[in-house]
């Protein structure tokens, strides 16, 4: 059953097959010569694919099958939250009265949609204990961008314009520094201290009235909660600048303690990890931006209020950055996350966070004797091990990843964050069971164990998968992007 | 204990897991957070409901919105109503492509890199150009990243729009690009408007080459336009990317996907750069988003692209297979100096416009392209011949034009509703100088019936009559 | 050539396999077909339409249907309307799953072979048997095998039928034994008519046991008994058991699945086979079909049971797995003297079941059952208060009761349709001895409010008011 | 990845877990046991599983990757018509509005549906060349029986009792001789001739008053056209007996012959072969039955007729069988057979029933030097070969069947029609392309090759599939049929 066919689409192409269906022409033709000029027209057509239905399902099912989904099993992919995806939210999200919508239809028959925004913002508002949040981000690093564009906006408004700094951690993402370089700021990093959070001494001297702002993930990519977040956010706005969050690790936390209260003037969420979206390979996703109250008339436009019982779009926004992308967001994800919210309630996103962070302590705590871990306190949703012990005798976190993915697990987040060495990422999820995170735990024990006796044999995993370990370095020097060229 | 289908653990389980760790209970877990920080009270809001509650609700909900199953869309403006065959849904609804992670882990993600390098290659296919990208969030954010990649490269810092550009477009380029130190001037395009005079050219809606000419300087680090342009008219790319290259500046081709299966490409012209939006690829027009930036580039620029790329290798016994390439220029890697701060893209809109355009296929593909043109055009003269609305320019156009009806497009729109339309684009609002025209847009999707019905209406109320339902 | 999305094979192709096969022409393949019977013109069927053109065309029937998405449902006698999770549709939209054969080669079928094993065992649990078969179409068929079985394993040739067995079930019984030399005998119920004086007994809407009893004899070969019977009312499957076991018959009961979640299962209570419908377990009501009919044993009958059975066993390395089995009974091996003719089952059907059942589990097959009795209890007071209605029965009820309202079950339901409710059945056609009494269904799905509207209006109706449209 | 999780749903079961969502109670509660008598409730609770939403996905869906559906490939099951299932067809049966009908609806709010019932009367009944066409049999083997009792119910309409027996060849497939004793008649089989069709001189022995009609399917089971249909009708005629013709060949001859001009009273058709519909790993399928104008009387109750331009049921049909089967039949099924006729249209249909009798052919001849093929002319759209050649060393039809499976193949239908020895029963369809045909040539030659070579290493096989042969025997003697039990 495991045969793999090699071919790409366009090596099952045969002249003259076709897979589409569609209406005959019902208007009088027209000839295309006559009304386009000729240097207008494709001398030869795009060379898509020749095949007939069965053909794209069978290829793309067997694509599919050479995938990992988190339907597939436990994905304890650290800052990734890859969290079970109800399918009644894929439902909800499928529906044509959502699916079917344009953008630009008069409000007046968009006000299921239009309610959808409007509610998210208001729930979204709450869980970060913000004033409000704009939509339109597709993803955590546009939230960033948002947010730091925000910033600055904000600076200028107040002719302050000499803050051109932005100060991360060196243990944050890195789509922060990437964010903050092209929002048109300078980037310090800090280090971490010892206990693997902002080291308060190295922040201050960096300080100063050219700073803008400090962006920061609270857990930690270590996954600590910065305890100490009170008085970093005190220096911060002390010195003028403002505080941003990244909330990709927002799922540790949901209904227990929110950004907003922690001084955090600005914060993203990604609700394909905490809210439970599905990541579909690589996106969409969704990276909304809460802000607090001054900062409001800076957030992008359009923004949905109510006006009565009525929902209107409100673009006369003459302080906001613009638009960050177009339209109002990604929609249909935004909409499966409000289900989420809706089904879960309350008390539901407190018992998820709490449950996710019971399962990632339960690992540490049951692996703490096989591998190093370098903050081995109680985390939160995620924490991170160090392959160390395994790497001294040839076994790098690459190779324990590969061997779990022989053992049916999609590995963790491995040299992430950059801090520790040989990092594995872990993060379970609430959504996991006892028996799997025991039967995992077991995987990694055994795994530590043949790196002890036997490191040689860990080093050819994989062995069961459709391709074995692939050549990075030849894709990355000659490389080959696409069919035919 | 809370109990929900989506949380496996047992209040027995729980005790077990606490024990482990060596903590009394939950609240000692969170000891970290500050005492003060933790909040004291449930979040607020709305209770929990069922599964089927809730899609009851929503039942209610999409009561109140018009959708494309049954109502009849003439609005394009850069999303558009297309036929999607039922094999895209199939598809990309197979868990191991929507609930998975981006492939870091190659050897179990040959189904998304696979579909992806082929996604990649279609669009070369498509644009004509050397490589692409795996997707950015849109094409306004495409085009974005295209005038960033550009000003680096030439370390420019002036770029040059033409103001028939989709306006959302120029929207995000404009905020992207406030803080960046690049410049945005725009040249606009040839339309008849009060002062001139009924030459030819003063109406072909394409770009004004001279104002073009007028801007162009040793700072240019790029010209962009968009082919089809915001009003369906097809530019002449060709003496743009000319005008650019001799400029030293990159020519940046913003074209619509679905065209290009009868336009000659960008990349045969001499584009350096295609993006646009890949949404009429077999993507719902879901509100807007999630839409699909694609994004492709000349050979000497690939090293420069932003986002994800995917490329060709091989694995230890030598057998085909693909893998996330040049991160080198990624934001994990390189953070601040990364091409791009992209993370996650829209990798499940670029499968589903890979399904979508291998169904269709080569054929498939230009049939719909040619009954965009046949519907559009059938569309334009019935229009035209109720004397109820007006020519603007007498240019080529793919699947949209502009007419200026007798009643506003505000009120003509408005009326439509009635007879569950959904008319065109008001340009009064981006573009003063095309006060009371409309955009309107005529997928494959829309028979010569509902054509007839919309003009007629159109003609009706035009005329004064009201729409009543019928 | 004619080309079609569906038809691979182009024209050159079709010419290659021409040459291979030898044959100068298609015609000449079908030269083994008489010439006067091959066809000279095409057949004459509607003309073929696109994909979206047929989306189209049935979004436009399904507006002449009433649908439960967004009507009402009263209606039940023995199709209902319960809550599906949204499990149900992702697990059985899988290729793997619906796309595949029978599974005749087990080795790449273990998916549905596991599945339906779980499934009879699900069966087992549920009706408190021994054995269940991987399915049948229906119910009424089910119930037809039941007493094929039955009468062939007592060597008799007498069926002893309860009157209030879902009348669909007797019709289709009655049609399949016609010429089976099976003859059946039907026994009544309580019910107060207008002879009967108002003794408590002469109510209840059980099985009459004293007609029963006068109709057993040595030619019994099998007792049948629905319950809940077809008025929702749950009989007394012990007596019959044993009535039937002292006869040398066997007893057969007709078991809705939801209720055994909270009623003692047919098997603890001594019968011997278990049928019934498993749609309430999952499945749309499909405007009757595909249906599910469940089908389980006593061990001493195990193999006597018709269609396919999953069994446990181990491959060559000494690994579980599933195959088809006790195939010595069935149609391809034993030919005429199989058990059964059955091939094609239900298998989808049952696999929906095994997902709804395990998404549902213990508890929440339980809380559907509970609210089932608790909101039809609460419609069936609520009716009665209105004093528009009056009770019919006295004995406890499941999900479903009788009333007689004051104005004709099928005027009721005619203006009920304005309110987009679906009314109850109208017992008046099955049982003129229950002239104009009304079966109405309350399930899970139905809100409290619902109720109240739903009675709001029938009072208004039976006091002569007009429904009008809200 | 392929690692097989050998529990059962019951065994990941966790007393506590829920998977389900449902409102909550909104009604004033009752108590249960104070309605019903001890005695009727449930001591126990049926041991359903306990698990969360995401143990059933993952379960399901793991068991899905162990099986095989036409979407994963080549499926040339003869006999079974493996076509692919065009997935429109799937969308439209699952729309609420279709989905979501009650069958005892007033007609006046199912007028959608019934149209869909009354045009695929009128289709079908073109298509067999019939009057009028039942749908409501769920599956070929209850057309069978429905058909069945049509004959019974017209014989002794006209007091022709002595009726009593049925015909079948002995190539036929299992469900005629046991729908036939069903339905209470004695089966007589008659013998096949060399040419492998009916053998006439048998056949003429056989019939006599008590016949009360022959069952034929055409092409038959060994993929052959009855070339003298025409006389065996006439002669089945003569006697005063019916004709009955088994559907489950008809996409090898659609809008190319039809059973109705062939002299065929009555025809089931399986719409879950010919026209396209899933086969669901067993059912549900669809065996409509269509009948000639004299015994229209006798076909199943209600049917569909039109009023003016309102359907009706009309139940009134006296001299009717009655019902075999609940309400209308496989309502969703017909609906997806529906679409496909639509779709196809007649040139469709018959360019379908073309390209299939092509296929076959082709992999016919290229398999003609490696195999018996006992019948080795053209053929319809499926054919028969013998393994005895590999047999004489030892390899089975069984092991050639298990060796395909190694190769990403399901295999054919093996030991059937009974008729021939080792049988493999090839029946590709029209949906499959060349390439796939060529590559499946490719691996049956290579399988006789190897039974020649090394027949022993053939034995083994499958050996790339999650469990190996399974042991058949054990399995019936000590059946174990259900979970704990
Ligand atoms: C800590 C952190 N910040 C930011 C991001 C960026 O989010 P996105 O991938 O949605 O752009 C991620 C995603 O991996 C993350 O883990
Ligand atoms: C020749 C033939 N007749 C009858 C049948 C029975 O059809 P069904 O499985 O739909 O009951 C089949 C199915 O395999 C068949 O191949």
């Amino acid at each position: 059953m495991k045969n793999r066919d090699e071919r790409l689409i366009f090596e099952k192409s045969v002249s003259g097959r076709i897979g589409y269906s569609l209406p005959k022409n019902d208007v009088p033709g027209i000839e295309i010569d006559s009304v386009f000029p000729k240097e207008m027209l494709r001398k030869a057509a795009p060379e898509l694919p020749e095949v007939s239905e069965v053909d794209v399902i069978r290829h793309y099912t067997k694509l599919s099958q050479q995938n990992y989904g988190v339907d597939s099993g436990f994905y304890p992919l650290g800052s990734c939250t890859m969290k079970y995806n109800p399918k009644i939210n894929e439902d909800i999200a499928s529906m044509d009265g959502f699916a079917q919508m344009h953008p630009l239809q008069n409000p007046i028959c968009s006000q299921g949609s239009l309610e959808i925004l409007y509610k998210m913002d208001q729930y979204l508002s709450e869980i970060l204990g913000m004033e409000k949040v704009t939509l339109q981000p597709a993803a955590g690093a546009q939230g960033e961008m948002t947010g730091l564009m925000i910033i600055k906006a904000y600076h200028m408004s107040r002719n302050d314009e000499k803050r051109v700094k932005i100060i991360v951690p060196d243990s944050s993402h890195g789509t922060n520094p990437a964010s903050a370089a092209l929002a048109g700021f300078e980037v310090v990093h800090v280090p971490s201290s010892e206990s693997g959070c902002v080291d308060i001494n190295a922040l201050k001297e960096v300080l100063d009235h050219t700073v803008a702002g400090l962006m920061l993930t609270n857990p930690n990519t270590l996954g600590l909660f910065e305890e100490d977040i009170l008085k970093i956010s005190q220096m911060v706005h002390d010195c003028g600048g403002l505080l941003y969050y990244d909330g990709a690790n927002m799922n540790a936390i949901m209904g227990i303690a929110r950004p907003g209260d922690m001084g955090f003037d600005i914060a993203h969420l990604n609700l394909h990890k905490t809210f439970s979206t599905p990541h579909g390979g690589g996106g969409p996703g969704s990276g909304p931006v809460g802000v607090v109250k001054k900062l409001i008339p800076f957030i992008p436009a359009p923004v949905v209020e109510k006006e009565d019982d009525y929902y209107v779009l409100d673009y006369d926004r003459p302080l906001s950055i613009g638009k960050v992308k177009s339209f109002y967001g990604n929609f249909s994800v935004v909409l499966k996350a409000y289900c989420y919210i809706r089904i879960m309630g309350a008390k539901g996103l407190k018992e998820a966070s709490t449950a996710a962070v019971l399962n990632a302590n339960y690992i540490r705590k049951m692996l703490e004797d096989y591998y190093d871990i370098p903050q081995n306190r109680i985390c939160m949703h995620e924490f991170v091990l160090s392959a160390k012990k395994q790497a001294e005798k040839g076994v790098t976190a690459l190779d324990i990843a590969k061997n779990l993915l022989d053992r049916g697990y999609h590995p963790p987040t491995i040299y992430f964050p950059l801090i520790v060495n040989e990092a594995m990422m872990i993060e379970p999820t609430e959504t996991e069971n006892l028996e799997t995170l025991d039967a995992f735990i077991d995987a990694m024990i055994d795994i530590a164990i043949r790196a002890g006796e036997d490191p040689q044999g860990l080093k050819n995993a994989p062995k069961t998968t459709y391709v074995s370990r692939l050549d990075e370095v030849k894709a990355a020097r000659s490389p080959k992007l696409a069919w035919g060229r | 204990m809370l109990r929900s289908p989506y949380i496996p653990m047992t209040g027995e389980e729980q005790q077990k897991i606490l024990d482990v760790v060596g903590v009394k209970s939950t609240e000692e877990l969170f000891s970290a957070i500050p005492e003060e920080l933790r909040l004291k009270e449930d979040l607020k809001l709305d209770e929990p409901i069922s599964e089927y509650e809730l899609k009851k609700q929503m039942q209610g909900l999409v009561e109140q919105n018009f959708d494309q199953s049954w109502s009849t869309c003439f609005l394009g403006a850069g999303v558009y109503d297309h036929i999607i065959p039922s094999t895209v849904k199939h598809i990309t609804s197979r868990q191991e492509f929507y609930t998975s992670y981006t492939p870091y882990q190659p050897e179990i993600s040959q189904g998304v890199l696979q579909a992806t390098f082929e996604y990649q290659s279609m669009i070369c296919e498509l644009t004509g150009m050397d490589a692409a990208n795996a997707s950015l969030y849109d094409g306004a954010v495409a085009l974005y990243e295209a005038v960033i990649l550009a000003s680096r490269y030439t370390n420019r810092n002036e770029v040059l729009v033409a103001r028939s550009v989709n306006p959302e477009y120029r929207k995000v380029l404009s905020s992207g690009l406030k803080y960046s130190g690049i410049e945005i001037k725009e040249f606009g395009f040839y339309h008849k408007d009060k002062t001139d005079n009924d030459s030819d050219s003063s109406r072909t809606g394409m770009i004004n080459q001279e104002s073009l000419e007028e801007l162009i300087s040793e700072n240019t680090a790029a010209i962009v336009v968009q082919s089809p342009n915001f009003f369906g008219i097809v530019e002449d790319i060709k003496t743009v990317a000319e005008k650019a290259r001799n400029a030293g500046a990159l020519s940046i081709a913003v074209c619509d996907p679905i065209s290009l299966a009868i336009l000659e490409s960008p990349g045969s012209l001499g584009a350096d750069i295609a993006v646009g939006e890949g949404q009429p690829l077999g993507l719902p027009m879901s509100f807007g988003g999630p839409l699909l930036g694609y994004f492709a580039v000349k050979k000497p620029l690939i090293r420069r692209m932003p986002g994800r790329i995917v490329g060709e290798t091989v694995d230890s016994e030598g057998r085909r297979g693909f893998v996330l390439t040049l991160q080198a220029r990624e934001q994990h890697i390189r953070r601040e100096k990364a091409t791009s701060n992209v993370c996650t893209n829209q990798a499940l809109c670029a499968l589903a416009a890979s399904v979508y355009l291998s169904t269709m296929g080569k054929e498939g593909l230009k049939e719909v392209a040619t009954q965009c043109i046949n519907k559009s055009y059938y569309a334009y003269k019935s229009l035209v011949e109720t004397g109820q609305v007006s020519k603007v320019f007498d240019s080529p156009f793919f699947r949209e034009f502009v007419v200026r009806p007798e009643v506003s497009p505000q009120k003509l729109n408005e009326e439509l509703l009635h007879d569950s339309i959904i008319g065109g684009y008001d340009l009064s609002g981006e573009y003063p100088e095309l006060e009371g025209c409309w955009l309107v847009a005529v997928t494959e999707k829309r028979s010569m019936d509902e054509i007839d019905f919309f003009t007629g209406k159109v003609r009706n109320i035009c005329q004064g009559g009201i729409s009543v339902e019928e």
